[in-house]
């Protein structure tokens, strides 16, 4: 029986206001119906430094523009005029919450220029900063999502965490945030002594934290009834938009650069990255959650069958002179939010001729996120921005 | 993968390949062809994915390189597009229809490197930066040292050492002879 | 005036146009001039004695952050609002609206685009309002000396009370310039918010130097 | 001393001690929530701090005649809202200004705040806080529905309006409480409380992430410090009047602090651990579960005997 239109809250308002013939929403501005509000810079529900351009007509969305640029350092020319190795310090602020993929494909982009072999304990080394990094990404990230629905709870648990893992760095490596662990030809140093240990019982803690979470977040009602179906990306879209990592894997496809194009050593580990096929905020979450857990085992797997001892270091030249052979290269590797890769060209001198690197956020944050905004409540912005993950440093660079 | 470039050199007379690695390669493409190049990539040889685009400037050659990589999720390989433009007359074919994202490279192509891909949508608009009056800031010939020095306040003290000088100060400050030493240095 | 507009980059929302009022009729608005007010700040006085002392001593135990993470510091603004760190035990707290905050966490480099809006929102603050250059780029520009979008000395820009120094500074120097800054506002000397209006025309002079396209009146009331 | 001076005064000085107890509420759960997250927490004393700060804040900002005012419509509808109810059981020098009708006054004074807030805060221009303001109005207009039902039902069970008669029934031992004479009104009124209260998952006024902070945006300084007075005031109230309907009041100040604290706790505590509703959700929660608890509550008292 069709429901009267007077009592109906769930109508199809996909079409609302009229389209045009290329479908674009028809707004005129000066008709009173809608109204232009700006999300961010300066705004608690937006992730870090961007803003967004809404039009919304009362409390839906009908246009969105991503303005970014807030953080533009410059780093691709800065890089220009630094020597390779002086580019490491610049390459790891790229994106701030995860420095450690940005060392990772810089010294890989450079060993692939010049044709240097990494030492294998060397690369379960740099194997397990990755993970560590993925981890304490995603430590503050699964409850985050939440708390842009305002469940603060698991994020203050999930960041007591978090710092915990950013301690078992700054032992490993000196640095809280940046690390500089991973260097052209290997990494900086072993492990100090009873540092699995340490880390292991942090692994416990974090196995009681995921068990916490599931409860308050993956059990609760108000969430479940928020984020199911929000901010749903079609199968369809997943080449189209250039939609990476976690929210590829959401909408069935498998997209982890770690299983299609192994690294370092992730062929030797044993795992299976989680897809679902539900693609909206809960199955992003559900697919960051068991990251988490996957991640979790991996440290523990590398733990296991690293070495003790070995080299960590290949011969490389002196850095202060080194020059890499003419040529351009494209190095990637699986980062939190996605597929993270650098472009570098070099012209045989010792400075980078070009760098440029692209990292998930960039197609996430400007196409994906004004189209998947359209016919959204103002209330899902953070949500959906922050089920992708963006992080607005790697936009503008 | 093979099969694909051989079509590439055939049919769009593409050259100078490169393999970098397994699954990697970059070739080269005249300017002309370049867009149906990517769109034949696209719709017939399974690269769907628009990894990125963007461009590299030699100036000694007076060409800015513009660099398509595409993806193949299917048979995990990457090709890299090169073409190359004239730095005078910067402006190439707009790409946008293809992907959505493709509108957002080309913003930023814009205002970096002030190439102009003509028919893209809201390609005038600013994109990073915001009232920016100098030259594109990503071409060579822009000095960023200098800019920052004119427009903003450097702290005085500030010391800027050579660091090859500044680490042979530090490292062999007995006997600098050793600097020159084969040894330590293969470079010299 | 129209000269003076012709030579500025405008953005389209404040070239001038014609609106139409609600009983129908056309007027035109030159949004430059008819949506903001021009008038300068004026200083407020500064007065001594126990009672200022005492609100100073209330201004400095209860200081409200503004939450705009304008670079990369931002990162450990987090760690301070959760157990580990916990800032709010001295009485910090996060406030999500300019007006209601008294100090603005300059959290590392600030690009040209984004100083236009933290000057904008600094000048939305309350007086006294205070602020903290965290990290070394707000001090000499940092590792980004050399850009073409960053700015080098903030204090050029806006009046900065406590710099933290570091890239990125720690959670605890964060805690530490706290401290820092409730000690400098007890003993009274937390208005540097009066000599931002007392050298306007010198800090409008500089922030006009570096932002090409100033289309907001000169204080931001 | 004439007998309505003193009153007035005895008036003045329960308002204060509400006040200071609404203050001491505030950062105690503040504290409680923060043990939750597993941090400290604010100072017991920093609510008080606060408010001298935003007092000693200067400000040259105007948004017109509405804008001052809207903070004062609102402290107007807490106050109010103490005004005409009894604060303590059968006492004469506690009972404040109630009369035979209070409970209706009551019920108006409660949309009182929200409305005087609506005219400051759209006055203020933000639009983050006219779009705070209607989501505040249409999770109001929800939220009366159930609580109204609740309050019919009770006054059809006590056959009165009063609230000193309301409490006057529920005394002698906690079985005459109305939780228990009558326990569908009671789940009704409780569940338009946890709205009432605007606390997670009902804080969609305020939401801070998304919309920074909605109605109080532009409000800042003095303006601020009368918003604070009032939240705490009417944490306090809205707790006592929910107390006073169906947990039987309370005879002394001791209880009158437990009980108000209890009431508290239970909207923070829920809030603690569910994220927020949407204005939709919100609204068609309301009208669905707590309404139908409360017709049917309105109609077993109107049928029982």
């Amino acid at each position: 029986m069709e429901k009267s239109k007077l009592f109906t809250l769930n109508e199809d308002r996909s079409l609302y206001p009229e389209h045009d013939e290329n479908g674009k929403p028809i707004v005129d501005l000066s008709s009173h119906k809608f109204l232009k509000i700006w999300q961010g810079p300066q705004h608690p529900g937006v992730t870090g430094n961007m803003s967004l351009e809404l039009t919304v007509s009362g409390d839906e969305i009908v246009e969105s523009k991503t303005h970014v640029g807030y953080l533009h350092r410059g780093f691709e020319k800065l890089m220009e005029r630094r020597k390779y190795i002086q580019c490491f310090p610049t390459c790891i602020r790229m994106c701030v919450a995860e420095p450690d993929p940005n060392e990772y494909v810089l010294s890989n982009a450079i060993e692939e220029l010049s044709g240097i072999e990494v030492p294998e304990m060397a690369k379960w080394l740099r194997t397990l900063v990755l993970e560590m990094a993925r981890l304490q990404v995603l430590l503050r990230g699964v409850p985050g999502q939440a708390g842009t629905f305002a469940l603060g709870l698991g994020y203050q648990w999930g960041n007591y965490l978090r710092d915990l893992i950013l301690d078992s760095f700054e032992e490993l490596t000196g640095g809280r945030v940046y690390h500089m662990y991973i260097l052209p030809g290997g990494v900086r140093g072993l492990l100090p002594d009873g540092f699995k240990k340490r880390m292991e019982d942090k692994l416990k803690l974090i196995d009681e934290f995921m068990i916490k979470i599931d409860k308050l977040i993956f059990q609760n009602v108000v969430f479940e009834s928020r984020a199911r179906g929000l901010g749903y990306i079609p199968k369809e879209w997943v080449d189209v938009y250039g939609v990476y990592g976690p929210a590829a894997r959401a909408a069935g496809v498998m997209r982890d650069v770690r299983k299609t194009n192994p690294y370092l050593k992730y062929s030797e580990l044993d795992f299976e990255p989680y897809t679902t096929t539900d693609s909206d905020v809960f199955a992003r979450t559900e697919v960051r959650y068991n990251d988490l857990k996957m991640t979790v085992d991996l440290i523990r797997q590398i733990m296991a069958k690293m070495p003790e001892k070995g080299d960590i270091k290949a011969e490389t030249p002196n850095v202060m002179h080194w020059k890499i052979p003419k040529g351009e290269t494209y190095s990637k590797c699986e980062s939190s939010r996605g597929e993270y890769g650098m472009y570098m060209v070099s012209d045989g001198s010792d400075k980078p001729r070009r760098v440029n690197l692209k990292g998930p956020s960039y197609t996430h944050a400007n196409a994906l996120l004004d189209r998947l905004l359209i016919n959204a409540n103002i209330a899902d912005t953070a949500a959906i921005m922050v089920s992708l993950a963006t992080c607005p440093p790697e936009i503008e660079r | 993968m093979q099969d694909t470039i051989k079509n590439l050199t055939e049919r769009f007379g593409a050259s100078n390949m490169i393999e970098k690695k397994p699954g990697l390669i970059f070739i080269t493409i005249e300017q002309s062809k370049a867009i149906s190049a990517v769109t034949y990539l696209r719709d017939i040889e399974g690269y769907t994915v628009l990894t990125l685009l963007t461009a590299v400037d030699w100036i000694e050659d007076n060409v800015f390189q513009l660099t398509y990589l595409l993806n193949n999720p299917e048979q995990i390989t990457e090709i890299g597009l090169r073409v190359m433009i004239d730095r005078e007359k910067a402006e190439m074919e707009s790409a946008h229809h293809l992907w959505p994202n493709v509108e957002v490279y080309q913003r930023e192509l814009k205002e970096m490197y002030g190439i102009n891909f003509p028919g893209s949508p809201r390609i005038d608009e600013n994109f990073i930066l915001e009232g920016w009056n100098d030259k594109p800031p990503y071409r060579r010939d822009f000095d960023t040292k200098e800019y920052a020095e004119n427009n903003f306040f450097p702290r005085p003290g500030r010391k800027t050492n050579d660091p090859a000088e500044y680490m042979k100060q530090k490292m062999y400050p007995n006997n600098p002879s050793d600097y020159t030493n084969k040894k330590y240095n293969p470079n010299r | 005036m129209e000269e003076e507009r012709k030579d500025k980059f405008l953005a389209p929302e404040n070239e001038i146009r014609q609106v139409a009022a609600p009983d129908g009729s056309i007027i035109e608005v030159d949004p430059l001039e008819d949506y903001f007010t021009q008038e300068r700040p004026k200083p407020y006085k500064v007065r001594k004695g126990p009672v200022e002392n005492f609100l100073n001593w209330a201004r400095a135990e209860s200081l409200w952050v503004l939450g705009f993470g304008t670079g990369c510091g931002s990162i450990e603004i987090p760690p301070l609002v959760t157990p580990r760190y916990d800032m709010f035990r001295f009485g910090v707290q996060m406030r999500a609206t300019p007006r209601q905050s008294n100090v603005f966490i300059i959290s590392g480099y600030l690009s040209v685009k984004t100083l236009k809006r933290v000057i904008r929102t600094y000048e939305q603050m309350p007086s006294p309002k205070y602020v903290m250059g965290l990290g070394s780029c707000t001090i000499n520009g940092g590792m980004y000396f050399d850009s073409y979008n960053t700015i080098n000395r903030l204090d050029h820009y806006l009046p900065v009370d406590v710099y933290i120094a570091g890239c990125m500074p720690r959670p605890e120097a964060l805690l530490a310039g706290f401290a820092k800054l409730k000690e400098l506002i007890k003993e009274g000397k937390g208005h540097k918010a009066n000599e931002y209006v007392e050298n306007f025309d010198w800090y409008k002079d500089n922030q006009k130097k570096v932002i090409n396209d100033w289309n907001m009146p000169d204080y931001n009331w | 001393m004439d007998y309505s001076i003193q009153k007035f005064l005895w008036t003045l000085l329960g308002l204060f001690i509400v006040l200071n107890w609404g203050f001491l509420m505030g950062s105690t759960m503040r504290r409680i929530g923060a043990r939750l997250a597993g941090r400290v927490g604010v100072p017991i004393y920093q609510p008080w701090i606060d408010m001298i700060k935003m007092i000693s804040l200067r400000t040259y900002l105007s948004h017109g005649v509405l804008y001052y005012i809207g903070p004062v419509f609102r402290l107007v509808g807490g106050i109010g809202m103490f005004l005409f109810m009894p604060v303590l059981v059968g006492s004469e020098i506690w009972s404040n200004y109630s009369f035979s009708g209070d409970l209706i006054l009551l019920l108006y004074f409660q949309s009182f705040g929200m409305l005087g807030m609506a005219l400051g805060a759209s006055e203020s221009g933000s639009p983050n806080a006219t779009i705070g303001i209607s989501r505040g109005l249409a999770q109001f207009a929800a939220v009366e529905v159930p609580m109204t039902l609740a309050v019919i039902a009770i006054a059809i069970q006590h056959h009165t309006f009063s609230f000193s008669e309301i409490l006057d029934a529920q005394q002698g031992g906690f079985m005459n409480w109305t939780l228990f004479t009558n326990p569908l009104a009671s789940i009704a009124g409780m569940l338009a409380m946890l709205g009432a209260m605007s606390h997670s998952p009902f804080n969609l006024v305020k939401a801070p992430n998304e919309i920074p902070i909605g109605p109080p945006t532009e409000y800042h300084s003095s303006f601020l410090s009368v918003l604070r007075t009032n939240s705490a005031i009417i944490h306090v109230v809205e707790a006592a009047l929910f107390m006073n309907l169906f947990f039987g009041g309370a005879d002394t100040w001791f209880m009158y602090i437990i009980k108000t604290f209890f009431v508290y706790f239970i909207s923070v505590f829920i809030g603690m651990v569910f994220p927020r509703f949407k204005i939709e959700d919100s609204v068609r929660w309301f009208l669905k579960w707590p309404t139908v608890i409360g017709i049917i509550a309105v109609l077993v008292a109107a049928y029982w005997k």
